[in-house]
């Protein structure tokens, strides 16, 4: 297998989905002319020329809005806005529409439409530019929700978002955006949503990472059984909705503890869903309580020792571990 | 403006050949006595929800809808029940959504706001003031991208130009060349807000122009000045390819949504607005062209109003939704999503919606409640066509479903949306 | 003690307050001539005039961003956003400006904005006009959230948001407007955010009800007591940021199980929130797993008998509460 | 409308006092060398994130801001180190701002995107392109509530005119006739779109018409020109009441931000573009008109490297921002919030910043390599000025903390925001 980065992965989806099938297009902000504002459209533009490779000016709720119409209307549209930040801007056309419509018509028409965009911490991008929230579209029914963490994912996952017949809320990660992966180079390999994957098995504890930190998760299981004997299993859902909720309770019912690590906000967040889910499913097979991990509950600050610490490392994670067993 | 605007209406004075006027007269008809219904119906708890009648409106919902071709897209509000039933949805579908029956345009799930023909190209029905205007962009879109000539057009009120999507989607059809008309129907207010209240320029046409689109105008009580300008308007998005602007002026004669107190006008200005109904005036010039005899409108009006009232029998003997199709159509099955049960987390299992019958079956006793007292209801025959048939309403023993009305010790009132 | 109307009680709150401060006025989309699409503002426009009553044309988001420049230079807006389902079009003032500035600019400046908008499901309004967002808020640093389930609460919350120094998103509940409940007339009653109420007491089990979902939680604990011998403590956090967790654990150490009533989405809903924390908190006095009572996945339908069933009710409180024993 | 404005231009032409004159070109340079430094420690990795720099459009914003009072607000972009400094902000604040030094306009909170400085009246400084427009409305709402003259002063660019807020706030500040001037600074791109691209009329302050605000525009490039006219549009929103919107004809002659590989524009243009150089053009004038003696443009500008020489010693020597107050600021205490560990879930005790203290010292070790490199790259002492320093910045051994470089394998390139 071809070893790609995570945008390179993202670009070939793009290409690959876009050579496959006519009715699949691309719009957004500057993702023609500069090829995207972090690169991920690359290229596409020369080879898909204007009609399919479209620079909007800066309207995200009418861009947004414009994919769903096209949804409606027999094209699949992909939309790219330039981070998950600016995306509250199209919260109506994305909520109130695109999650709505299929339901709220009673099933005549589909919305084929996915919306692609960034998010996360650590570039000193400051507090309009460095959140992550996941949390905010998995609480949306009608929508399915994908946080690739692999370059492989990257792929396999937004090409199943093509061709998938439901809104998708696709949420790339900017640190990811350059690191590099085994990507199958097949055209037809496609992942699928509502599955799991168990990046590193363990008996002692499951730790479940979230979108960039599903790479976190997995330096901190390395290093908790090279310094401290804990053997983590850990689980990367790959999508929010549907969620592999299976794999999961699987893995705690044989642990007896889990952990969530996530760079969102804490209140109402991932962890939070996780942890009521898993001690909802799981109660019995508990040792200590669900734990989390999670970005601090703030606007990130620009100034990098204040950023550095606001958002979960490692040491957190090995720290929150290793807590649970002191609980007991 | 409004000189330029009425020496150009001159040109366009021309009746319609005698089949289609009469066509038109009938159909401007048929939805006059369906909202008269539903309003009623409203009255008797048939109907839940807002309701929004658009009755003075119906030139500029008939003149409208016949300057489209079949295939080209629709589009509107939460007023839109004369939308669908010009473009040919049978009022029976319409009406047994007003009463969320399974025979509902779109299954009973929406509602009077929510109406939706897919198989007409009525592109719905949205909630959401100033929502629709990037969704009528996208299909416009779509037309264009597959070298289709068809054309869409984007119906909203004078209160949703108000909306961020309003600059932002005029600019990006403009700039696109995208085939698509925008028609404001300026009924002089959004919800309480008079128009010169709610805009800073009131001659809401001349809004697209520092996006690029040109404006027109046309008289909205006047079905034979708002269809050859829609219609020209069309014709330009389809062969110019741009969008255009038109402002169709009207007014509504009823309330806001069924419950409204209407304070914030006066009786003499909708006195005013009322003698040029649009039904009667163009009824009274198709006598004097002589395409219509004397008492045929009362024989057109006995056939629509029979055709009412088999549509409210329709409604009436739909079925409602069964409990366990609750989950159905969240998602589109196959690809990505396995069942419902797979993305609804309250247990890890598999829903068949067993839950959901149960639940319907505990809150049985509830719901013959609220039927009763709705069969009560019927008895009293209320009158909707006054506008205080939401005095009414405050009577029904709901509980804590109360219908928006303006009930006299002021519980559960909720004139809003 | 008088008894009003939940409405009244909202009324009474933004007439006062206006009567003590002038800097606090209010603007929305048709608080003024037409009294209010729900009459909280009914007759402010004739007792204040229209400088301090201001209609607004139809522009949410920037009503709410022009009320975010107002609260930063000296002004206490209070601003109706028409139901909270039209928030979203404001998400991105509330969330990118309201709630970061204080913040983001180290403290030079502050947003005392009130944003007022009513939620809930039970008027067949449909899927763009029913649904309980409160979860979307409570996510978010820098905000404060009420959820007022009484006429008292109402009156003394709205009073306590207006004269703090922080953006408070007040949400209001559709049918909670025509409940009745002793109100207290003092205009120096001002509730506290961050102070639970105990609606009930009890030792069996404790229920913590969010928005109206307080009322049928009571309801449902009546009929527990009456039917099924379960003394339930019923819980009303009152504001779900500051989130009064105290009170709620300390309930809990008690009866040794918790349900949590909402009437929002399920997956990250308040509930999620609550049963993560609550099993961090009190781990070893749950004897069964926390439980949920959500609203549906799903687009609030239409039709009456689905939509009856897509929000909970008294039945569906208790069964749970009952499972909760089966479960052990 | 160009032969309009150039028309009018003539009467504009007359230059401001020697004293005035002089104190402009000395802003407009210092802003330069401001922004010139700004780039160069952002190569050496003293400055982090975005860094959007405005060299080009120096006379958009000395003619702009010294046309205001000192009551008046400003509010800007997440392009405006130049607004603070023409406000009167020491640029030893907004560089430590971009340091993310303690001292900053905000602490170290904002960085370059968000300077703030209340005590002049400079209300920021948002990343969020169009989020300032409603906010600016809102200010002049307060001036006019609390019965001041004061106006408010709106800076935004030619991208953000497409946003939704563009066309709300202008109805919005129309219809209550608020103190606000709305000035575009079209620069003739939005990112990598060119104005063509993105608006369907490139006649911007011609957008505002529709809405009842009028246009008015002005050379950019020429701070004799933009002074006068902006000084009349604040004239007018102070006296006439009402809101003006001026387009500002400028160019940026750098990238949009550090990493920009500049390829949707041609080095013709942009060579073209700098032949009308606002500083260069306006000191010949001031030499030709006797205001400036020969030689003294150089000795202007060591005062002015001296100025940024002292800001950039400032910032490197102010601190960084302890770890324990990485909470401060979230909420405002005292009322309703007793301390923000009352908001904060992670655990229900208080929070006095241990464990984010703990936390630091465990990062520390990874903090002292960036550090490290840091110092490493002071020694090359990269040129900044050539648009070229960005490749630089790839050098920074910075493991998961890219920079937004276009760096030549393609890792991490982040030329976005
Ligand atoms: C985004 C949004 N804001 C507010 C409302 C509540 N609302 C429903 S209709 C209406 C008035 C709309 O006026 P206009 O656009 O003129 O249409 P009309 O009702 O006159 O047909 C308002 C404010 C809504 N449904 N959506
Ligand atoms: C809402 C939003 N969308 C997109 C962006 C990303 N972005 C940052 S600057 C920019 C271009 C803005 O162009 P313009 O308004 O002309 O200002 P200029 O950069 O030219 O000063 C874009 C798209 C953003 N910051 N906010
Ligand atoms: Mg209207
Ligand atoms: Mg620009």
């Amino acid at each position: 297998m071809p070893v790609m980065r995570y945008r390179e992965a993202l670009n070939a989806a793009l290409r690959e989905e876009m050579q496959r099938d006519e009715d699949v297009f691309i719009m957004g902000e500057d993702i023609g002319v500069f090829n995207g504002a972090f690169k991920v459209t690359n290229g596409l533009l020369k080879e898909f020329g204007e009609k399919r490779v479209r620079d909007t000016p800066i309207s995200e709720n009418t861009i947004v809005g414009m994919g769903v119409g096209a949804a409606m209307t027999g094209l699949r549209p992909v939309v790219e806005l330039m981070t998950i930040n600016f995306s509250l801007l199209a919260m109506d056309q994305i909520v109130n529409h695109a999650a709505t419509i299929h339901y709220m018509f009673g099933g005549q028409v589909r919305v084929p439409l996915v919306v692609r965009m960034p998010q996360g911490a650590g570039h000193q991008l400051g507090p309009t530019h460095s959140h992550s929230w996941e949390a905010l579209y998995l609480h949306v029914p009608g929508l399915l929700v994908a946080v690739p963490s692999t370059p492989e994912d990257a792929k396999g996952l937004l090409k199943a978002a093509i061709r998938d017949d439901n809104p998708v809320i696709f949420i790339e990660h900017e640190y990811l955006y350059g690191q590099r992966g085994d990507v199958p180079e097949d055209e037809d390999f496609v992942a699928d949503f509502g599955q799991a994957a168990i990046r590193r098995e363990g008996d002692d504890v499951t730790i479940i990472g979230i979108s960039r930190m599903a790479v976190t998760a997995q330096k901190a299981a390395e290093q908790l059984a090279q310094e401290h004997e804990v053997e983590a299993e850990v689980i990367d859902p790959r999508t929010l909705r549907p969620l592999d909720l299976d794999t999961i309770v699987k893995s705690v019912e044989k642990t007896n503890r889990a952990i969530i690590v996530e760079e969102g906000w804490p209140h109402g967040g991932v962890g939070a869903n996780l942890a009521a889910l898993i001690q909802e499913q799981a109660f019995d097979y508990l040792d200590a309580p669900v734990a989390r991990v999670t970005g601090a509950d703030l606007p990130m600050p620009y100034s990098k020792p204040l950023e550095q610490i606001a958002f979960p490392h490692e040491p957190q994670v090995v720290e929150a571990v290793l807590a649970t067993f002191r609980d007991v | 403006m409004a000189t330029r605007a009425e020496s150009k209406k001159k040109d366009r004075e021309d009746l319609p050949e005698r089949d289609d006027a009469r066509a038109w007269l009938r159909q401007m008809m048929l939805i006059r006595r369906f909202e008269e219904r539903a309003g009623q119906m409203y009255a008797k708890a048939k109907v839940g929800g807002f309701l929004h009648l658009a009755i003075g409106e119906e030139a500029t919902i008939v003149g409208a809808v016949r300057a489209l071709r079949d295939e080209d897209y629709l589009i509107s509000t939460y007023r839109s029940h004369g939308h669908a039933l010009a473009r040919g949805t049978s009022p029976d579908n319409v009406m047994a959504e007003l009463f969320g029956k399974v025979d509902g345009t779109s299954g009973g799930r929406g509602g009077s706001m929510h109406i939706f023909d897919v198989g007409r190209r009525f592109m719905g029905g949205y909630g959401i003031v100033g929502g629709n205007l990037p969704l009528a962009a996208g299909m416009a879109l779509s037309s264009d991208y597959q070298g289709t000539d068809d054309v869409t057009l984007c119906v909203f009120g004078d209160g949703a130009s108000n909306q961020g999507t309003f600059g932002e989607t005029l600019n990006l059809a403009a700039l696109w060349k995208l085939p698509v008309v925008f028609m404001v129907t300026n009924n002089q207010f959004g919800m309480g807000t008079s128009l010169e209240r709610h805009s800073a320029v009131t001659d809401l046409h001349r809004r697209g122009e520092g996006f690029g689109v040109p404006g027109m105008t046309c008289d909205g009580m006047d079905v034979v000045d708002t269809h050859p300008v829609i219609g020209e308007a069309v014709a330009r998005a389809r062969d110019e390819r741009q969008p255009i602007l038109v402002e169709a002026i009207t007014y509504r004669f009823r309330g806001h949504s069924m419950a409204d107190p209407e304070e914030y006008r006066t009786k003499e200005q909708v006195e005013e607005w009322r003698k040029k109904d649009p039904i009667e005036a163009f009824a009274q010039r198709l006598e004097e062209a002589g395409h219509l005899e004397e008492g045929e409108q009362d024989k057109l009006d006995e056939e629509v109003v029979a055709q009412i009232d088999e549509a409210v029998q329709f409604a009436d003997e739909s079925d409602f939704p069964p409990p366990e199709s609750l989950y159905d159509d969240i998602y589109v099955l196959g690809g990505q999503v396995k069942g419902w049960y797979s993305v609804d987390e309250r247990s890890a299992g598999v829903h068949k919606g067993e839950d959901e019958r149960e639940m319907a079956g505990e809150l049985g006793a509830r719901s013959q409640l609220h039927a009763e007292t709705a069969r009560e209801l019927d008895k009293k025959d209320t009158k909707a066509d006054d506008g205080e048939d939401s005095d009414t309403a405050e009577n029904t023993d709901r509980g804590d479903l109360p219908k928006e009305s303006a009930d006299s010790d002021g519980a559960n009132q909720s004139p809003g949306g």
